[in-house]
């Protein structure tokens, strides 16, 4: 269970957002809305341990994370909304790399959970190039690829579906329903409400469920 | 021309006494680079000031007197008495780690923090970010200015013969003085030329290698 | 300025101005004072000389081992500065007529126990690079290269070998002994030292110029008789030397 | 001490020797240098080529016979005079454009192609895209190893003894074997030190500016 | 009136499409579709004269444009999948610099140009922000503002609304409907088909409207 109680953030003396309070069950699937610039995918990197919150806990499975923004280790799972893909590898590293590296599979074992992800999200002929050479879409599903093979118990999406076609918007879908079955509690930041309704448990609104302005 | 032939070997046990002292300082000072270049990026301030310190001493000071002081100077002060030729190189990498240091740190400096994000969120621990993420971006960038200084580091490595060592230059020193002609130095600038045209072509190709991806 | 082999006498003295070369760092012929003037012996001496032919002197500061190519693409009009005459340099350069004579001498400190040259055998000997003492003592045969029985250490100035004299890691200097004096008497110690004579030749300083220059060499030569006959260049030598001019 | 002030004034006229030839150094190889580094990433092959020669001549030869050869040489075979402090400025420039060329092919190989495409359908020119959006962005990367340069420079600056220019070192010289003491020269290589630490805090205080955007 | 003839486009050996035939009139908003990887990008690249093309024809106003890829001016104002902004400039500087360097307004022009803009698409707030501070849908619109201060006769936009919100995505058709009755000719390429219906006269569907595969 993951639990977020009074979180707030500023940069600099803008008051982001402040007095966010969310339970999220483990298995859940949370959407996470709201207009551009609230403040979304500032609590993704927040949640990830990238960035410090100026106040506030956060508690995974009765633990309290610290929110000051050098959290070691990866207990969230994300799909940045601007990939950070390695550009000096080609998807198919960009993918196995962490597995081998941090969960110490063989290259092989790497390879398969690779081979098997990057086809589920139509991206068997692109394997072998680089980033630079991929298209947009082809980007954000080699992002997907990357987080899932580290098979994390939180994954957090943003924007997973921008840019991407009916199609591929489909094979995401299809994945994340897979994940759910298995257990993964997932949020996604989306303005895709075909996405949302397809596969969230619940929504949690920026726009109202949050408080802002004024000062701390 | 035969004259050319005959000092040959004298100049080329030279040459091999430079390109010794060049590939160790290379292979001790791009490690210890990275390293320093670390440091000067910590957050622990006093690590931070101390390595600040080194490099401003490292630049600040000619590398022959770094190179006097520590064959001589450490014996003296009954410090320790390194051979010849390891002084040399001990000072070598000491001084040339402190201009690689500011070269890597500006390259650490310019990969975008996505980068380190993306590592983090999957687990790469920080040493592996550097390992497996950030160095390989970072050489690609620095090195038309690490070719700067291995260009530098051939010429500088004419100054063992400050502590006695017969490298290149001296075994040109000896010929002219001996044989009362400006032929050797001639062959001497010429064997420069062609290192550190090789040293060029070297990096022009590892550049071009690295080129593989944007 | 540039064609050597041409008299260049009304270039060069067209606004009655002659370019003399000098190492700044060569005391005491060609130094700075502490206000930054330029004095020495030789420095004296080419003032006093040209005036007496209604010449100024404008000095160079040049790196020594330069001279001879400022001297060939002039920059420079004459290289006076403790210019020992020899048969290279008369290839390259027209000497006047010698004005100085020096001797190389070995300096020592006293508690070294060196006192004659045979005493010298197996020790550690200092020149400077380039030097006329360190030139004769590398001639083959020289004879107290026999006794010594090695190369001599070289430095790139005098003052460099003083210090390592005075620091014991030599035994001795090879050195001219204009600037032994003048080195020993700025010690704080004087007495320390000891000046052993060699059995090398006599040196004799000269004024280098361009070959094609004949009529400016002979009115420096005019000169030079003119200091020496009025006792002016004996006085610039009490300066600098305490002694008269050799 | 009183003699430390006696000898000032000599130290402080060379100072400013030095420094005239640092100034002018760099304000005129800096934008060479630039101009150099977009002629290294040419297409069109022979100015390619003669910018690569360049380069190797210039970083493969030493500085002080560069010196030597501008001064005397260029008389010597009847082409130009220039007075000695203009050669010396002049080969300075010369020989340290090609390091800082290198020093910014990189950086400008290291901007993104997209900043190109983004300049391009506004309609910039090459020239106000490189000046206006790549070279901000290069001098931000490239600090850091100019900043060794400038370092290098600094202590190069000494070269000028070859000529006959009254810098820094050789007041230090005079000094020294006018009275016969190794005081001047302590004194002269603290001023180094301290231009250097100077040097390179300009260089961090630049780099932290530049650091308003990433 | 723009002309596409017979257009092809390899990279390596993946002929990406060839046999392209497409023609657009003044004025006319074309909404370009296809599943992702398909060659979108690509061709508002070739056309906007950034990648060289391997065949055919681009004709603009009966005069030929050069498909090499190093053709000189902004015949196509392109707003990018990546935004390419540039980080060392506030968003007001990355909208106000184009109109001043190439079009010689002055600063006061050029800065009422750009308020009007940023106004318009939201971004009144962040006007002195860097593009750093940026939220994903905050660099989205300001590289729209920053392609429109410079009133191209053609605007291509690459994905204008992925990754924004519905309110966002509002303001962005406002916008493409004011310039539609202004004259400028538009090309969109979108997954987001209620954006389609709403600005679109024309649809070119990639995935069937091209030829793919084989050699050229
Ligand atoms: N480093 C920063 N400094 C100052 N302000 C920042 C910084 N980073 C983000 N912001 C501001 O914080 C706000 C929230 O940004 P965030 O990226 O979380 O928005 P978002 O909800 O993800 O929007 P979008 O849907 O457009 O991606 C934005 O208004 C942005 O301008
Ligand atoms: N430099 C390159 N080298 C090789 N292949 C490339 C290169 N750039 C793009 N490609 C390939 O060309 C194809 C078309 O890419 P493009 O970016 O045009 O797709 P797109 O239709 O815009 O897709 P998306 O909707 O995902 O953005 C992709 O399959 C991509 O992998
Ligand atoms: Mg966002
Ligand atoms: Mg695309």
């Amino acid at each position: 269970m993951l639990e977020i109680k009074n979180l707030a953030k500023v940069f600099g003396d803008r008051v982001i957002f402040k007095g966010m309070d969310l339970t999220i069950n483990d298995g859940d699937v949370l959407s996470i809305v709201g207009p551009s610039g609230i403040g979304k995918t500032t609590f993704l990197r927040i949640l990830a341990g990238l960035l410090p919150a100026d106040r506030g806990e956060l508690i995974l499975n009765n633990e309290s994370l610290n929110i000051s923004g050098d959290r070691q280790g990866a207990q969230v799972g994300v799909i940045f909304q601007d990939f950070n893909l390695f550009p000096q590898y080609t998807v198919k590293e960009n993918v196995t790399l962490a597995p081998q590296l941090v969960k110490k599979l063989s290259k092989k074992e790497a390879n398969n959970i690779a081979d098997e992800l990057l086809t589920n999200l139509g991206l068997e002929e692109q394997i072998n190039q680089y980033p630079f050479q991929l298209s947009g879409g082809q980007k954000q599903r080699v992002a997907i690829a990357r987080a899932l093979a580290m098979k994390p118990g939180i994954l957090a999406y943003d924007e997973p579906t921008s840019g991407l076609d009916a199609g591929s918007t489909e094979r995401v879908i299809k994945v994340i329903k897979q994940l759910k079955e298995q257990g993964v509690t997932q949020l996604i930041v989306t303005h895709d409400l075909p996405l949302a309704q397809a596969v969230a448990d619940k929504t949690f609104d920026f726009g109202t469920d949050v408080l802002r302005g004024g000062n701390l | 021309m035969d004259y050319i032939i005959q000092i040959l070997p004298s100049i080329l046990s030279g040459l091999k006494m430079t390109i010794g002292v060049f590939v160790l300082t290379l292979i001790g000072s791009v490690p210890l680079g990275i390293l320093v270049s670390l440091a000067l990026r910590s957050d622990i301030y006093l690590l931070k000031w101390v390595m600040n310190a080194y490099v401003w001493i490292m630049r600040g000071t000619p590398l022959l007197l770094q190179i006097v002081f520590v064959y001589y100077g450490l014996s003296l002060a009954n410090i320790m008495t390194l051979p010849r030729f390891e002084a040399a190189v001990v000072t070598f990498i000491l001084n040339y780690a402190a201009y690689f240091a500011e070269i890597f740190r500006g390259g650490i400096q310019s990969i975008p923090d996505g980068q380190y994000d993306g590592a983090k969120v999957l687990g790469l621990s920080k040493f592996q970010t550097m390992r497996k993420i950030v160095l390989p971006q970072v050489f690609k960038i620095v090195m038309p200015s690490m070719g700067n200084e291995v260009v530098n580091l051939v010429k500088d490595s004419s100054l063992v013969y400050v502590i006695g060592l017969g490298d290149l230059m001296r075994a040109g020193n000896i010929a002219a003085s001996r044989d009362v002609t400006l032929v050797p130095y001639l062959l001497v600038g010429l064997v420069y030329l062609v290192l550190i045209a090789l040293a060029t072509i070297i990096q022009r190709r590892t550049e071009s290698k690295l080129n593989y991806y944007r | 300025r540039s064609v050597h082999s041409q008299d260049t006498w009304r270039q060069v003295t067209a606004d009655k101005t002659v370019v003399i070369g000098v190492d700044d760092t060569f005391v005491p012929m060609g130094f700075r004072d502490k206000s930054g003037k330029l004095i020495g012996y030789d420095v004296d001496l080419a003032r006093a000389s040209l005036k007496k032919i209604g010449l100024k002197a404008k000095f160079q500061p040049i790196d020594w081992s330069m001279k001879e190519t400022e001297l060939k693409t002039g920059h420079i009009d004459m290289i006076w500065n403790g210019y020992t005459i020899n048969s290279d340099r008369k290839k390259k350069v027209a000497f006047s007529n010698p004005y100085h004579h020096d001797r190389q001498v070995i300096v020592t400190m006293k508690n070294q126990q060196i006192n004659k040259l045979s005493d010298l055998k197996g020790k550690r000997l200092g020149a400077q690079t380039g030097s006329s003492g360190l030139l004769t003592y590398t001639e083959k045969g020289n004879s107290l290269r026999k006794i010594v029985g090695s190369d001599a250490q070289q430095y790139d100035t005098f003052d460099k070998a003083l210090n390592d004299l005075q620091v014991g890691r030599l035994n001795a200097v090879l050195i001219d002994a204009d600037y032994a004096g003048y080195y020993i008497a700025h010690e704080k110690d004087p007495e320390a030292f000891k000046i052993i004579q060699t059995n090398f030749g006599t040196d004799s300083y000269g004024v280098g110029m361009r070959k094609g220059d004949v009529t400016l060499r002979n009115k420096v030569n005019e000169a030079l008789a003119q200091v020496k006959k009025d006792g002016t260049i004996d006085k610039i030598s009490q300066r600098y030397f305490g002694t008269d001019n050799k």
